[in-house]
């Protein structure tokens, strides 16, 4: 440091001595090698399978049997694409995902639209019409939604059963409605209590009844979460396994159970470019939705997850 | 009439088989609907179940006869077929008369036997013997001896898919070859657990650990990727029943020539008669129940039961037709067939639960390191609770 | 009959907390009524019992002579006024200010007649057609107290309207406010826990403390002469400087403080007991008039805290801290000593153990 | 005016309770009928068979606790214990690591965030089903991970968990964590950025260092966020089961079996409903020794509105 | 050297947008300055600057004679308050207080004396081993207080330390942070956007707005002699009353309105030119003052406040509003005409044009 006369003398003259402006800063500091080290790093193992997946489904077999997941492929080939589409066998049925992919999609339009429907009617009710006992059976709804589904599995088998809905589609749009029902309730209920309590009673005072509210004030202002929750039910429901092979039969199986009946209806050897073409075309609809609104996504999972 | 068939045929030579079932109940005016259901019987069965049970009946569905269905009949949700076989003359025709009585549950027939399989063979692969240069071995104590030349060529003796039920099949086939036909009863049928203590078993056991020395380097789960291993010489030799040999011929291997097979191991010619039957589940619809009964004597019809048991390599449950077409394999077992050197098959003796415990058990021995004498502990163990 | 809202033995809790207890109180028509209380005596529990909000536990509420105890809130006659504003988002200013009429199905020229008359009143006629996103503060706030006015309601229910809004624009609508119930002449009831916003706005005070009024009177009422130690405590800033000691014989004595109460207004035949003296801060006089007061004090200023307007002084009196409220041009300082005169007439007396003005 | 509670015209009567908030009520029927009957109904429903020796059907023939000395005596239901407990513990520690750790880089205002963000999340896109058949093939020793090291030069390189029973669970908690840990970083994340701006301003006057701050001061206000992280992570790993179904089908052996297979292999393959049904009311029992404390913190704790 | 600190021509800018521009300040030694402005003015983000918290972008800070400019917010030598508190909620209070001690290696007697210290004068001892949740509002402001205390600065940083506490609270630790400046006599920075607080605070004022300083002065000064209109009308509630007219030589005209500004100290030679003039509510005089009054007019009532220690009159001078301080026991009502009269010495004039005094 400077002697403090001089420096007074130099600042009384105006001019500026020793350090001034920003702190000058070397473009790749330590710290910052490190941090976009490590996020590059990581990303590459969350790339990974992506990529290889990608690069699979792109080879013929005799490619893939000279071994190397990781190269690009060297002669480029749809073909597996189409076969997972539209030719891949399991047993004699050599349709290809092409039919589970439209059963998933007719089951996903129903059990989102209900599930959603049902569930923020359940969380505005929750929020702002508590009646003596809605709580006890929230909770027991939040406790469902932990109870692991093993030991539902059964009797809702009997359940279906008995109001004749076992192996339909409705029945599955039935079971993914029963099992969205906690986690959305929960989101929207605490999205719907972020909603200033006041705005709610200036309703009232208005004049407007439950279902005024719910779709003149409350809907209209929940769009966002609205978001979130078709994500969460377009992948969740999409994604399904368990459930899509207790409750369906063959023909309304969903993508992701055909998916595992290709994959493992191995004739001969293992298709591995027929199989990763599948299964990148099973996990299509989900990434493209996530892409598409990823944004959305993070703050609808951040508003609702870490409230909580 | 379109009736909704379930099963879990689907890897190449089964998959061609049920095409031939399927072509002849389309040829009759009705239409099959296939229900296949990917993965093993332990896949399908739930699905299977569970959709019966659920009050979504299939039209017919493909289930292991034996006591798998037991309940399913005691609750009354499986079709009566004995009209249908009385008709057919069943009692008659089927051999052996085993499969026929698994069907039977107080006096009524509930389901069609299809086939028969066994699953006491040995699948050797010439090109493997042939890189080795060893010869091909004639029975299980040959091939123990030429390991290790296979071995030394980079070739995995003994191919083995990682799944407890072929596991089980292994153990089963050398248990047969090595403690032989009488302790296999008392211990199966009988459910002996001193005998399962016994030396016999304890021989078995010791030679199991020896296979699954044999079988280290075996990567694949499915079997048929097993089998695939022994059609492209990477492994010299499967133990596995007889539907292997579907997948050679969909590889259009020749007996002899590209491989061998060999029943009871080359060691005891006999044969369990395991194998698959058709049940029809009960159904309100008059028209449906009528075709179920026009499917169950199709299915066990002369031509389909030739064109059928060709396709799938397993053998016919009527003794009384022509299988001159067959191939070498299929011969061998037939010739069994004739000289009565049959046994029921595990699945008859056993329930589903003592089944799966068993085939956890092999499961376990086979991937791990657990010495003889304790997984025989354990078997023995699980025979003793076994109902 | 005068009285627009009445309310009869209201009791109200939340589960075992009960929050009002007994509570009457009659509000005139046309009155201005504030409800002033620290946070958690249960203001807006009151107001959202008046409003239906809340369903009450015991007690009767009528407003216009009518039972309204069980009705909705939209059948009241009420209209009310959020601190938050509370506007729906997504609808314009005009949807806002219809949005009630339309659910009370009255006919469309009506609707337009009325929100024309409101947006006049309140000069928001340029903002009709912006959403509340687009809006001020005050803006907000005058569209949501334009909700009300366009129900022509009897009674006007305020909840803090103003305290979300920054001090400037807190006045300016303050005044904005009292020219309006000047205007319409309608019962407001007006919730705050700004003593400015009370002592100016307000008809009557009702001071609230643990779900109880503690005194209800008109604002000059409740500063100059306060029922007992809490309201005389709560009201005014700096608040009232307090002395303990004892009365007799029309004395106030503490320590070596001798006063005579001399023009102190009495309630009742005074009695010697414990008792303590209360004295605004600005009726402590000092400089030239203190050679006026009946008692004259020495005093030793310990911090003087310059307010523009006027000087907040902090003194010594004897062992007593004292706040002295001076002249913005006063010009004294820490560490003088100044001398201080009392009007025993403006200051009041409390018994020490019921706290109530003797 | 008088007080005239006592005319007619000023009583009013007190309505029905039943009544209020009727269509609240009708609106909330859904949600009452699954609560009641699916939930509490149906695990009631599998508790109580839990103590009957139902084969492929249930029959209420009451056996005691035999099915629960059998899965206690079985080595398959030990090794899915001792395999959920290997992975719920390193799934825990390393997805919270992982997933804070992330987070923790993203909050640096760095370039690209929103990149990284979605390369880190779109795993979750993703079923178990996809995420498991990936990793298999990645993880197959003669194509995978291990013939490409070999293949650089290193001959003796082994790294083949999908086919080495003591390594298996490590296969699926590559996957798992793959797939889990971007949800994860999303709530840390927002946990992050929920933390008051002033605090680091704090901390930086007290000349705090940027990642003792982290340890010492940030996590430990972000309790709740972690809380419920571990709670989700911990519902996710009782049920466990499409990924070990596509991975490795409980495989080499029953290396890689978990609870939740055990469960529906007894119900539907072995035919033995009693046991899938002991075995699915201990899982219960674990998920409601996790809930408890949980529940506790959460609502016991601090009682709102 | 009598210096503090001092600001060289600090820029600073978020991307594109300038938030403050070349600004220049000296702080004396054991100087209270108060940075008062509306929101977003810049007042935290020169404080963050001074605290190292945000890099400049050009300019120099000096703290003490050192060149700061580069340094960690640690190495400055000061303390900082945050309006949020910012303790560390997992610590204990003193944790909280020895927490950046322990960090610097001090050790740990020297650590247990500070923390005594502190603790003894901000009297939180009892509270030492409780956690901030278990804390009342007042008293976390206090520990974060003391977590500067303990750390010995030259330069406490106050970043509106008391905007989260209620009314009666914020005057208490108002009073008390003058005491413990006092006692201290450390430098003190103190931003807020309360006027009051600024003006019984500080021992000089820096009115801001939008990064800039529109004046530097004692409270007195600023609320007696605004430098322009802007600090005219931001400071004193409620506002300063304006008259738009002309100054002609030396007489202020506005419509029939003529006043000789005699007594008024201009700054420079009066030049005639449109000017506005200010005068305060409280310059106003009424009663029997307005005989002495230099000037004197009528005006009609409008609306009236009663405040309790004063009175607030809005009236009508002509076509103006014109707000009136009068005493709390002034008896005026709405509709009344009153006299009222206007000394020019204490009025402010102000250029139209470049808004200046004049
Ligand atoms: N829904 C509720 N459940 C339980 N207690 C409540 C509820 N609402 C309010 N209270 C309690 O009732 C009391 C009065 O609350 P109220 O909101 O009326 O206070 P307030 O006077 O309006 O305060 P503020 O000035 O903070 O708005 C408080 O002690 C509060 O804790
Ligand atoms: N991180 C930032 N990025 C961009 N602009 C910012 C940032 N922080 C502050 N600003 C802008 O800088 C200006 C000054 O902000 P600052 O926080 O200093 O205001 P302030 O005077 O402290 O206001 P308040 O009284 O509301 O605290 C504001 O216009 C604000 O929008
Ligand atoms: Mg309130
Ligand atoms: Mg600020």
């Amino acid at each position: 440091m400077a002697d403090p006369a001089t420096l007074n003398a130099a600042v009384a003259a105006g001019a500026m001595v020793g350090p001034a402006g920003p702190k000058p800063k070397r473009r790749f500091s330590r710290a910052n090698i490190f941090l976009y080290g490590t996020l590059i790093m990581v990303s590459m193992y969350y790339l990974l399978p992506l990529y290889v997946m990608i690069v699979t489904s792109l080879k013929g077999m005799p490619e893939i049997r000279m071994g190397n997941v990781f190269g690009p492929p060297m002669e480029i080939t749809f073909q597996p694409w189409v076969k997972a589409w539209a030719e891949a066998c399991t047993g004699l049925d050599c349709t290809g995902l092409s039919k589970g992919f439209w059963n998933s999609v007719q089951i996903l339009i129903p059990s989102v639209f209900l599930s959603i429907a049902i569930a923020s009617i359940n969380g505005y009710a929750l929020s702002n019409w508590k009646f003596k006992g809605s709580e006890v059976f929230f909770t027991i709804l939040i406790i469902g939604a932990f109870i692991p589904y093993q030991t539902m599995l059964y009797p809702i088998v009997i359940m279906l059963r008995e109001i004749g809905l076992m192996g339909d589609l409705w029945g599955l749009v039935l079971v993914h409605t029963v099992f969205g029902m906690p986690i959305l309730t929960l989101l929207f209920r605490n999205y719907f209590s972020s909603v200033p309590e006041e705005l709610f009673k200036a309703a009232r005072v208005d004049g407007a009844g439950f279902w005024q509210i719910y779709f003149q004030i409350m809907l209209p202002m929940a769009l966002p979460i609205f978001v979130v929750a078709i994500i969460l039910q377009v992948t969740g429901i999409w994604n399904d396994f368990l459930f899509g092979v207790i409750y369906t039969k063959p023909e309304t199986y969903p993508m992701t159970v055909q998916l595992n009946n290709i994959v493992n209806s191995v004739q001969g050897v293992k298709e591995y470019n027929v199989n990763m073409a599948a299964t990148l075309l099973t996990g299509l609809v989900p990434l493209i939705i996530y892409f598409a609104s990823g944004k959305l996504f993070v703050r609808g999972i951040a508003a609702g997850a870490v409230k909580g | 009439v379109e009736l909704e068939v379930t099963h879990w045929w689907t890897s190449g030579g089964e998959a061609a088989a049920v095409a031939k079932f399927a072509e002849a109940w389309n040829a009759t005016g009705n239409s099959w609907v296939d229900g296949a259901i990917a993965g093993s019987g332990g896949t399908a069965r739930p699905i299977i179940i569970s959709r019966i049970l659920g009050g979504d009946p299939m039209g017919a569905t493909q289930l292991n006869h034996g006591r798998q269905a037991e309940e399913l009949i005691e609750a009354g949700l499986m079709l009566d077929l004995t009209d249908v076989a009385e008709a057919g003359g069943w009692k008659d025709i089927v051999n052996p008369s085993s499969l026929l009585d698994s069907c039977t549950l107080d006096g009524k027939i509930y389901c069609v036997p299809v086939n028969i399989h066994s699953a006491q063979w040995l699948w050797l692969s010439h090109d493997a013997y042939e890189a080795a240069g060893v010869p091909v071995p004639a029975n299980w104590n040959e091939f123990v001896d030429s390991a290790p030349a296979l071995q030394e060529a980079g070739i995995v003796p003994l191919a083995m898919g990682q799944q407890g039920w072929q596991q089980n099949l292994a153990f089963g086939a050398i248990t047969i070859a090595v403690a032989g036909l009488d302790a296999w009863r008392e211990v199966t049928v009988n459910k002996n657990a001193d005998v399962a203590r016994g030396p016999e078993y304890t021989a078995v056991f010791e030679a199991v650990a020896a296979a699954r020395e044999l079988a280290r380097d075996s990567n694949v789960q499915d079997w048929n990727e097993a089998t695939n291993m022994v059609i492209t010489g990477k492994a010299g030799a499967q133990l596995m029943g007889d539907w292997a040999q579907g997948e050679f011929s969909v590889a259009e291997q020749v007996e002899g020539q590209d491989y061998s097979c060999l029943p009871g191991l080359g060691l005891n010619e006999i044969l369990d008669t395991g194998g698959d039957a058709f049940y029809f589940p009960v159904n309100d619809d008059p028209e449906i129940t009528a075709a179920q009964k026009e499917l169950a004597a199709l299915l066990i019809s002369p031509e389909v039961q030739v064109s059928f048991n060709l396709a799938k390599g397993s053998l016919p449950v009527r003794g009384d037709i022509d299988m001159a077409a067959a191939n070498g394999c299929m011969q061998k077992g037939l010739g069994i067939l004739a000289t009565g050197g049959i046994l029921p098959s595990g699945d008859m003796a056993l329930s589903a639960d003592t089944q799966t415990q068993i085939e956890d058990l092999m499961a376990q021995f086979w991937s791990s390191d657990m010495p003889a004498a304790e997984a025989q502990e354990k078997y023995a163990a699980l025979i003793e609770s076994a109902d | 009959m005068t009285n627009s809202v009445e309310i009869r033995n209201l009791d109200l809790s939340f589960g075992a907390v009960e929050v009002l207890r007994n509570l009457n109180l009659d509000i005139q028509d046309g009155e201005f009524i504030v409800l002033l209380g620290s946070s958690g005596c249960g203001k807006s529990t009151l107001l959202n019992c008046i409003a239906g909000l809340l369903e009450v536990t015991a007690g009767q509420i009528f407003i216009k002579g009518q039972n309204v105890t069980w009705a909705e809130p939209s059948e009241r006659g009420i209209g009310m006024v959020f601190q938050s504003y509370a506007l729906y988002p997504q609808m314009t200013v005009r949807g806002n200010l219809s949005f009630g009429l339309k659910n009370a199905k009255i006919p469309k020229p009506e609707i337009e007649k009325r929100v024309a008359r409101a947006a006049e009143i309140l000069q928001i006629e340029p903002l009709l057609n912006r959403k509340p996103g687009a809006l001020s503060g005050g803006q907000r706030q005058r569209v949501a107290i334009g909700r009300a006015l366009v129900r022509d309601v009897d009674v006007f229910l305020f909840d803090e309207p103003l305290s979300n809004l920054d001090a400037k624009l807190r006045v300016d609508l303050r005044v904005e406010l009292k020219r309006l119930h000047n205007q319409l002449q309608n019962t407001m009831i007006y919730v705050t826990h700004d003593q400015v916003e009370a002592m100016t706005l307000a008809d009557r005070i009702a001071v609230m403390k643990g779900g109880n009024i503690m005194q209800l009177g008109t604002p000059d009422e409740i500063y100059n002469q306060p029922r007992n130690l809490y309201v005389a405590d709560f009201i005014g800033s700096p608040s009232m400087n307090f002395i303990s000691g004892n009365l007799e014989s029309g004395v106030f004595k503490s320590g070596d403080l001798a006063m005579p109460m001399t023009g102190y207004d009495f309630m009742s035949q005074p009695v010697d007991r414990p008792v303590v003296i209360g004295i605004r801060p600005e009726h402590v006089v000092t400089g030239e008039l203190v050679a006026n007061a009946p008692l004259q004090f020495e005093a030793n200023i310990d911090l003087v805290e310059p307010m523009g307007s006027d000087t907040l002084v902090y003194a010594q009196l004897g062992p007593e801290n004292f706040r002295i409220r001076m002249d913005g041009q006063a010009k004294v300082k820490a560490g003088e000593t100044i001398a201080i005169g009392i009007d025993p007439s403006r200051a009041s007396l409390f018994d020490t153990k019921s706290e109530a003005r003797l | 005016m008088t007080v005239a509670s006592d005319t007619p015209a000023r009583t009013a009567k007190r309505p029905n309770r039943l009544f209020k908030n009727l269509s609240a009520k009708i609106a909330s029927i859904p949600m009452i009928i699954t609560a009641l009957f699916v939930f509490v109904g149906g695990t009631t429903w599998t508790v109580v068979y839990s103590f009957t020796g139902s084969r492929m059907l249930p029959k209420l023939q009451w056996v005691g606790l035999d099915q629960y000395d059998r899965l206690w005596t079985s080595d398959r239901w030990i090794i899915s214990i001792k395999n959920l407990a290997l992975y719920g513990f390193f799934s825990m520690i390393l997805t919270l690591l992982i997933g804070f750790c992330l987070a923790a880089c993203l909050d640096r205002k760095i370039r690209f965030e929103s990149a990284f963000r979605t390369i880190f999340l779109y795993p979750f896109a993703l079923s178990f089903v996809v995420t498991g058949l990936a990793w298999q093939w990645i993880l197959n020793p003669d194509f995978g991970l291990q013939s490409l090291v070999r293949s650089t030069g290193w001959s003796t390189f082994t790294f083949d968990p999908l086919n080495n029973p003591d390594i298996v669970m490590f296969g699926l908690l590559i996957a798992g964590i793959w797939q889990g840990s971007g949800l994860i970083m999303c709530i840390m994340l927002a946990g992050l950025r929920g933390i008051d701006e002033d605090i680091w301003k704090a901390a930086k006057v007290d000349g705090i260092g940027t990642i003792k701050t982290y340890v010492v001061v940030i996590i430990p206000m972000m309790r709740p966020v972690f809380i419920t992280s571990l709670v989700l992570i911990a519902s996710g790993i009782i049920k466990l089961y499409d990924l070990v179904r596509a991975q490795t089908d409980g495989g080499p052996g029953i290396a890689s079996e978990v609870p939740a297979k055990y469960v529906i292999d007894y119900m539907f393959q072995a035919q033995n409903l009693g046991q899938g049904f002991a075995a699915s009311t201990m899982m219960l029992c674990s998920v409601v020794i996790i809930l408890i404390p949980w529940a506790y913190l959460e609502f016991g704790g601090k009682k709102r509105g």
